[in-house]
């Protein structure tokens, strides 16, 4: 399997929603589709099932175009995002339609059902109506439906949005280990950079009508392409300071708007001119209990997350950053404490976004 | 999509399409036609222009039926629309008792023109009626309620609400469904008071129903025809004469056609006009703060 | 759809009257059978024994049927046989939709003159013959006599009627004095037909030309003036009910809560079952006469059912059946004098039979002092209705009497100028295409 | 401890109805019913019983003889049977062709759909006695008067129908078609097999109102069913009718009333439980 | 302010849902109540709002019995999971609407709102309907509609379930703000422990109609009341493996199901006998490197988040068990690993599920 989209443009009327967009994607390959609403990742997720014609581009699925076949046609299948199971048939009716459609023998269909509901384990279930079940148990309906159609290419729309903290962790366990059975590719549309991060092999980051970066999680997470996908992987997000160059030699050097100066690793030849922000991610900015670190700062919120503590606070020009203290941390909302920052750690973004980052891999916390 | 889904499309209502323009359309502009002319059953007629319109608009009856049939409109609609809504807010519960108070109010619904004018003669008749009755019991002489022309209308009015009470309550049913049980969870905390809640939360939140209903029920009335040829004949002296008894008369008594053809138009035009009109005013207030 | 048959002689007859299959559906004894649907259901019934292959079928409508029959004609397909009321045979007959009767009354072997006058004329137009006269119907006192007595207003066991029109009002004034209750029950309500009626009858009784032409009605006359204004003066003082529709002033006749019910001869049949019912309030006191003379001379307006037959294309067969029909028909014409109408014919309405029969003594005048309007008038039952409408609105008061004469006029005068200008002869638009 | 724990109404159809306003609905009630109950007291009257005295109604004895009359009348059957073929008739024909166009016009794409779905709701303006002459004359130029097609024809072109079966698509998540159209299906079997079954509480509704209509319908049987095998149970009962039946033949009149409501009575007691539910998609 | 709840019970029908809950609440508080679903957190809360009436119990505010007043008198104020925005009010009247009902003078009503919309950033939005707005901006107005009461107590039902990861992180942040800035008690109900520990000062866990523990978010996290409440605090969750008790003398020893022995810090001899098991949050069970690790595992899932690694295993006896590794591990699904048990801040339960804990706090990873 191997699918291609080659300058997919699409417009709803006056308004583009996607803008020359390319994309290849390998065999047995999960791709995932991160961004914010309203990015057009279900948009062109939709094109790719044909539910909706690109306005220009083509989609090519072995090498075939695929983009003026009828959906059906396509050899891809869809999970949506609420489900679409058909109210009045059954589990099993639901999963049989679409190969019925397909004039699969009825022996081959029951054989398929079988297999699909061993494997989500909805067996017991399997002449329930939807109605009679719960949002777990329907969303593995629809994940069987897909399954037992045996397609080239998954198409998830938000899996997992409607399920709740509990059911997402379990589910998504359950879709890794999906994704091992089935020997096909997947794409799921997302907007939670840790669904993207656990599942996919390359996360495709959209942004105003356009992809920002495509990459494995880890390169999107340790060196975002711009500021946006700086700011929009991660969780908590990536602090992102204004700052001004430092002039000299060696690795760039950057002075805060409050006056605390941080050393890069990164290459002060490779950055244009003009102002740049600094980027910092929480576990590189920790609380510093005794004197040593760089910079003072107010404490707007505290977050305890049992095994490590987030800290919101404020600079002394006003700046917000995020930093990280040990679990059982004894900061309280308006204290004062003393943030080190780990500039090895540091990403440096250039008036126009683009990221520029450490040129050797800096180590975890 | 592509041209021959287009098509395959428009297949879908294409059948309903077809029969509509032939049995409702065609003879709608063949009445046009029919309204230049003047002919009777039986053909033959000549083509007479606009003097059918112009013989309309010097008809004392006819404007006295154009009048009437707004008045009993003005009369019922807002009389079945309310009291059609506080049915419904007073039975909008799952309980067996509801159901049944809401099978009474639509029993009516059922009964053919025909059937519910000869039970409301016996009700409204002076003499040998319900309310006669009544009236005798409580020593007052009865209402002439098919004779006094005000009386006469609300009796056709009084008749007609009877009658359709029905469907309006299943709409406002329907509508009272949709709002979320929250929003009045929420005015309780906000020390609404039960008017409160009834005029800040439950009909605003009716409103598109609240417009259907008005429409559908404006069309409809404007339609009124059995009732008063079977109640009054359209008396006394012509005081509840319609538009559709008039268009009837003429066409099946005076055997004027074309006469009744352009009265039928007027009508027509009459009806496309206010129900149009209602929607463009609720539309465009509703329109103001609400930019979907 | 056709209505028609092969060359087997088979006729459709359609008309009003009712239908009561289930008490008449196989009789065929005339003389046992009872009320107009009773009597001319059996009445069929035998001529169908009588004749092979049960050759008349019959098609009962709705009350009147007009609308039907004109669609009918409309689509090409009339009956044979069509049951009709006289004032309405001008207007079909004027589009030429009607065959003139006499070839059928010829091959019948009857004569137009064994018919009586009122009949006849109902029947005629521009002195053609358009059907079979079937009776005379007009309106009568139907009198409650108990009341009568109690008002003393009775003499030698009849009832004293007036002899003009101040003798009725005093009559009126002294009835309600004694009795309490009004003198006249009167349908004025979803009812023009009696109002109608009235204003007819005291024309004609006065002389008055009512339609000088076919297309002009005069009603604004010193003759109309004076029957409108007395009978409003009359009603106005309480002495007339004001308002009961049909249905009502009948019951409130039957239960004894007025003297006089005008209406026509179609009741007595009626009231004469509660006259002889013991226990009902109208028990041995009915009594039944024509319009009281008021102006004038003694005259009324009457009508008439009659049978026509519709113009299309007929087999021989067929037209003799309906000759053979029209004799059988004519034949039992005094079995439908008991339904209270006046029989048609000369020879039964002078019978012995027939004036043994209740009441027909006192109401066979009808058939001599009865006029309907000229043949030549259309539209007469519409016409009926806007004089109706008016009448009654001046009666009630809701108009001036001079106000709703001119009206009227006014509405009948632009009812009858849009009259489409057709001759007599020119054929109905769709031919009887359904017919080989 | 206080004794009354019941919990108070916020929700609409929750609590007890007050006992102010279940006065006024069983007063409303008793309105609506009594005309009712009247007539059919009436029917259970001999004519002669009621003759000038309709009050009579409320004393014993009452008896069957109008029902066994109407029965026994020979067409009762042959008009009862084409009333059920012309209600039935009607009734599928609507559903069908309002289930087609209301998919069509609340799902698919073709030119000037909003326009021909406006011009379809226009019709909702057309007065039946507007347009029942031309009608007429065409049902006559095309040979369909006295036929049950010519008295089905007239009851399949109302617009409320497609008003109402479009806005209950509308309500259907689009999801559910584009995963038909995933799973392979054609327009029709998507149609047919995934959106049709979802809307059987409106088919229910639309029906009950079709078939409703379509039996009480009077001025359209009268003039295109001229003969009386072919009538309809209203038309037939009216021939039925002497003139002044309303005098000398109440009981049998109300009796007639009665008898032509039962079947309407019983399919609307059939289907009631959907009609509420699914007019929830309408004031949309 | 000062809230107490005495024994309250309800039930619908015959199901039982709330059996004899006691709490009471301190001035300016901000107290969650965590469950999972069904547990009768939202009636515990709509009876506190007056919306249901409990079978029996009190409701005491500031010494007054209020469970016999209407809710619109007891001075609470609340938020709804969909909001319940007046939909044909403009955001201004949704505010205003309990105002006027109070007869607050116009001029202090514009005052209020004027406040309220200030603090919440929604003053642009004052005109607007909420069909119009985004979820966001929706529940802000939700917030301010109850804001403006000044209502002595806050209970928010949900209030950020509604929303994506982003926004809710964000709303977090201004929940936490918005408690320093009004002088009201506030009850939270969720059930996403996270919102619970970051947001509120102390967390009641409902399970199974009944209060499960009380107490600071920190206590619960280190010190479960039981194995319910281990199991449902903390993210991802605490591993539960079923464990013998080894014979000795000193702190507690337990042997795993492959056999593998681990030593607690728990007092031995408060451990009533019988089976228990053993519990490990996932930063207590590290990928060893190197070999001197106490167990071997095959790896079933490997969460990538950024700054550490979630790694879902399988013990040689089938038992699962989440351990942490680096943030830039390699370790990848289906290998075989070494976890390294940090016996220190384990926990134990017994049999009756009460949990037992170290008797010196354990330190952060
Ligand atoms: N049928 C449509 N007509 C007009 N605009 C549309 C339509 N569908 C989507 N859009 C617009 O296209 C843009 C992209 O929509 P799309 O649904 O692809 O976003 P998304 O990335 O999936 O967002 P979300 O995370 O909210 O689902 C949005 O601005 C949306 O408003
Ligand atoms: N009106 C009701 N009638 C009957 N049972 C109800 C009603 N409301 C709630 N319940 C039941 O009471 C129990 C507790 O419900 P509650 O809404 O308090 O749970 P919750 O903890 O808020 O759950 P969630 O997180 O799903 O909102 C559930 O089992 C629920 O099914
Ligand atoms: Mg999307
Ligand atoms: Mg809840």
């Amino acid at each position: 399997m191997s699918l291609e989209l080659r300058n997919v443009r699409k417009a709803y009327g006056e308004t583009p929603v996607l803008d020359d967009v390319s994309l290849s994607m390998a065999d047995r390959e999960f791709i995932a589709f991160l961004g914010p609403s309203g990015s057009g990742k279900s948009t062109l997720l939709r094109i790719i099932a044909g539910l909706e014609t690109a306005d220009a581009g083509e989609v090519v699925l072995d090498g075939k175009r695929i983009d003026q076949l009828h959906p059906g046609a396509r050899d891809v299948a869809m999970v949506f995002q609420a489900y679409a199971l058909y109210p009045h048939m059954t589990v099993r009716e639901n999963m049989a339609f679409g190969l019925r459609n397909a004039r699969v023998p009825q022996a081959e269909i029951d054989a398929r059902i079988a297999q699909a509901a061993a494997v989500l384990e909805i067996e017991s279930q399997l002449d329930k109506k939807p109605a009679q079940m719960s949002g777990g148990q329907r969303q593995r309906v629809a994940i069987g439906r897909a399954i037992v159609k045996h397609p080239r290419l998954f198409l998830f729309d938000e899996p997992l949005s409607n399920l709740d903290a509990a059911l997402r962790t379990r589910t998504r366990v359950e879709l890794a280990q999906l994704r091992r059975r089935v020997d096909a590719a997947i794409i799921m549309v997302t907007h939670d950079q840790a669904e993207a991060m656990t599942l996919a092999d390359r996360i495709v980051v959209m942004n105003d009508r356009r992809i920002q970066q495509i990459g494995a999680p880890m390169d999107i997470y340790t060196r975002p392409a711009n500021s946006f996908v700086a700011r929009f992987v991660g969780s908590p997000a990536m602090t992102l300071l204004p700052a001004s160059l430092v002039p000299g030699d060696g690795p760039a050097r950057v002075r805060l708007g409050d006056g605390t100066e941080v050393t890069t690793r990164i290459d002060r030849a490779a950055l244009p001119s003009g102002s740049v922000e600094l980027g910092l991610r929480p576990e590189h900015v920790r609380v510093a209990s005794s004197g040593e670190g760089a910079c003072d700062a107010e404490v707007l919120l505290v977050e305890r997350l049992g095994d490590r503590t987030l800290v919101y606070a404020k600079l002394s020009d006003g700046q917000e950053i995020t930093a990280e203290d040990a679990g059982l941390s004894v900061v309280k909302l308006g204290d004062r404490v003393r943030l080190r920052i780990d500039g090895a750690a540091a990403h440096l973004f250039d008036c126009n976004g683009n990221g520029h980052h450490a040129q050797v891999t800096d180590s975890a916390a | 999509m592509r041209r021959g889904d287009r098509l395959a499309s428009f297949g879908f209502v294409a059948p309903f399409l077809a029969i509509y323009l032939l049995i409702l359309i065609y003879p709608l502009l063949a009445g046009i036609g029919l309204s230049m002319t003047r002919v009777d059953l039986f053909g033959g007629g000549s083509f007479v222009g606009f003097d059918n319109y112009v013989r309309l608009a010097g008809d004392p009856v006819f404007h006295a039926a154009i009048f009437q049939t707004l008045l009993l409109a003005a009369m019922i609609v807002p009389i079945l629309t309310v009291l059609s809504l506080m049915l419904a807010l007073a039975l909008n519960r799952p309980t067996r008792d509801a159901a049944v108070f809401r099978g009474i109010f639509f029993s009516s619904s059922v009964l053919s023109v025909t059937i519910v004018t000869l039970i409301w003669r016996f009700v409204l008749a002076p003499d040998a009626g319900l309310l006669g009755e009544v009236a005798q019991g409580l020593g007052t002489p009865p209402l002439p309620f098919l004779s006094d022309p005000t009386l006469a209308l609300w009796a056709l009015a009084i008749t007609t609400i009877w009658w359709s009470i029905g469907l309006p309550m299943m709409l406002f049913l329907a509508g009272l469904q949709q709002i979320p049980g929250d929003i009045y969870e929420a005015a309780a905390l906000d020390r609404a008071s039960r008017w409160t809640i009834l005029w800040r939360i439950t009909l605003p939140s009716l409103r598109r129903t609240l417009v259907l209903v008005v429409m559908l029920q404006t069309a409809a009335q404007l339609q009124l025809f059995g009732q008063s040829q079977l109640l009054t004949a359209g008396g006394p002296n012509g005081a509840t004469r319609t538009m559709v008894l008039f268009i009837f008369e003429t066409a099946f008594w005076r055997w004027e056609l074309g006469y009744a053809a352009a009265a039928a138009e007027i009508l027509f035009l009459l009806i496309v006009a206010l129900t149009l009109a209602q929607y463009w005013f609720t539309m465009r207030t509703s329109e103001a703060g609400n930019g979907r | 759809g056709s209505s028609g048959g092969a060359d087997d002689g088979k006729i459709y007859l359609q008309r009003f009257f009712g239908e009561c299959g289930a008490a008449y559906g196989t009789a065929t004894d005339v003389a046992a059978a009872k009320g107009e649907c009773g009597i001319i259901t059996s009445m069929i019934n035998k001529f169908n024994a009588e004749n092979a292959g049960a050759p008349v079928s019959s098609n009962v409508v709705a009350w009147p049927g007009y609308p039907q029959l004109s669609a009918q004609f409309a689509a090409g397909d009339p009956p044979d046989i069509v049951s009709m009321h006289g004032g309405v045979i001008s207007d079909y007959a004027a589009r030429g939709l009607l065959e003139p009767v006499e070839p059928y009354l010829e091959a019948a072997g009857l004569k137009p003159d064994q018919f009586t006058d009122a009949s006849r004329m109902a029947a005629t137009v521009d002195n053609r013959l358009y059907g079979l006269p079937w009776d005379t119907h007009g309106g009568l006192y139907h009198i409650n006599t108990k009341l009568f007595a109690q008002a003393g207003l009775m003499r030698d066991g009849k009832p004293m009627l007036p002899r003009s029109a101040e003798e009725l009002l005093a009559h009126a004034r002294q009835f309600k004095a004694r009795t309490g209750k009004p003198y006249l029950l009167q349908s004025l309500v979803a009812d023009t037909a009696a109002q109608t009626r009235t204003l007819y009858t005291y024309l004609m009784a006065q002389d008055a030309v009512i339609f000088p032409d076919p297309l002009h009605i005069k009603l604004q006359t010193p003759e109309a003036r004076r029957v409108v204004n007395y009978f409003k003066a009359l009603t106005q003082e309480g002495l007339g009910t004001l308002d009961q529709d049909t249905p009502a002033a009948i019951a409130a006749f039957l239960s004894g809560e007025g003297g006089i019910y005008p209406t026509g001869t179609w009741m007595i049949d009626q009231f004469q079952q509660d006259a002889i019912t013991p226990g009902r309030p109208l028990h041995g006191s009915y009594a039944v006469y024509p319009y009281p003379r008021l102006w004038g001379k003694h005259a009324e307006f009457v009508s008439g059912h009659v049978w026509v037959v519709p113009k299309r294309e007929r087999t021989p067969a067929q037209r003799a059946m309906i000759a053979r029909f029209f004799k059988f028909m004519t034949a039992h014409n005094l079995d439908w004098a008991r339904t209270g109408h006046l029989p048609a014919v000369r020879s039964v309405i002078e019978s012995a039979a027939f004036k043994a029969m209740p009441h027909r003594a006192e109401i066979a005048p009808l058939a001599t002092i009865g006029h309907p309007l000229p043949g030549y008038v259309q539209r007469q039952s519409a016409i009926e209705r806007l004089v109706g409408e008016e009448v009654g609105a001046a009666i009630t008061g809701q108009k001036t009497v001079d106000q709703a004469l001119a009206d009227g006029e006014r509405r009948v005068n632009e009812l009858l100028a849009e009259l489409p200008v057709v001759s007599p002869s020119s054929p109905p638009r769709r031919s009887a295409s359904s017919r080989p | 401890m206080a004794a009354d724990r019941t919990t108070p109404a916020f929700r609409p159809g929750e609590g007890r109805v007050r006992p102010a306003t279940l006065i006024a609905l069983l007063l409303a009630a008793a309105v609506m019913l009594a005309p009712l109950i009247w007539t059919i007291l009436l029917s259970l009257k001999s004519n002669q019983a009621l003759v000038g005295n309709s009050g009579a109604a409320l004393e014993f004895p009452y008896t069957l003889e109008n029902y066994w009359a109407i029965l026994s009348g020979d067409q009762v059957f042959r008009w009862l049977f084409n009333s059920l073929i012309v209600s039935v008739g009607t009734t599928i024909g609507v559903l069908v062709l309002c289930s087609l166009a209301g998919y069509g016009f609340a799902r698919l794409e073709f030119p000037f759909r909003r326009t021909l779905f406006v011009f379809v709701l226009l019709g909702l303006a057309i007065p039946e006695q507007a347009v029942i002459l031309p009608q007429h004359q065409l049902f006559a130029a095309l040979h369909l008067h006295n036929s049950y097609p010519g008295l089905i024809l007239p009851g399949l072109a109302g617009p409320f129908g497609v008003f109402f079966m479009t806005q209950y698509f509308r309500a259907i998540p689009r999801d559910l078609d584009e995963a038909a159209m995933l799973d392979g299906a054609s327009r029709l079997r998507i149609f047919w097999s995934v959106l049709l079954p979802l809307t059987l509480p409106a088919q229910a509704t639309l029906g009950v109102f079709t078939f409703l209509a379509s039996w009480n319908s009077y001025w359209w049987p009268l003039i295109s069913a001229t003969r009386s095998d072919m009538y309809t149970l209203t038309v037939g009962l009216a021939s039925a009718q002497m003139n002044y039946a309303q005098t000398s033949g109440l009981g049998f009149l109300m009796a007639q009333a009665v008898f032509a409501s039962v079947p309407i009575f019983i399919v609307y007691v059939l289907f009631q439980k959907h009609i509420v539910q699914s007019m929830a998609g309408t004031a949309r």
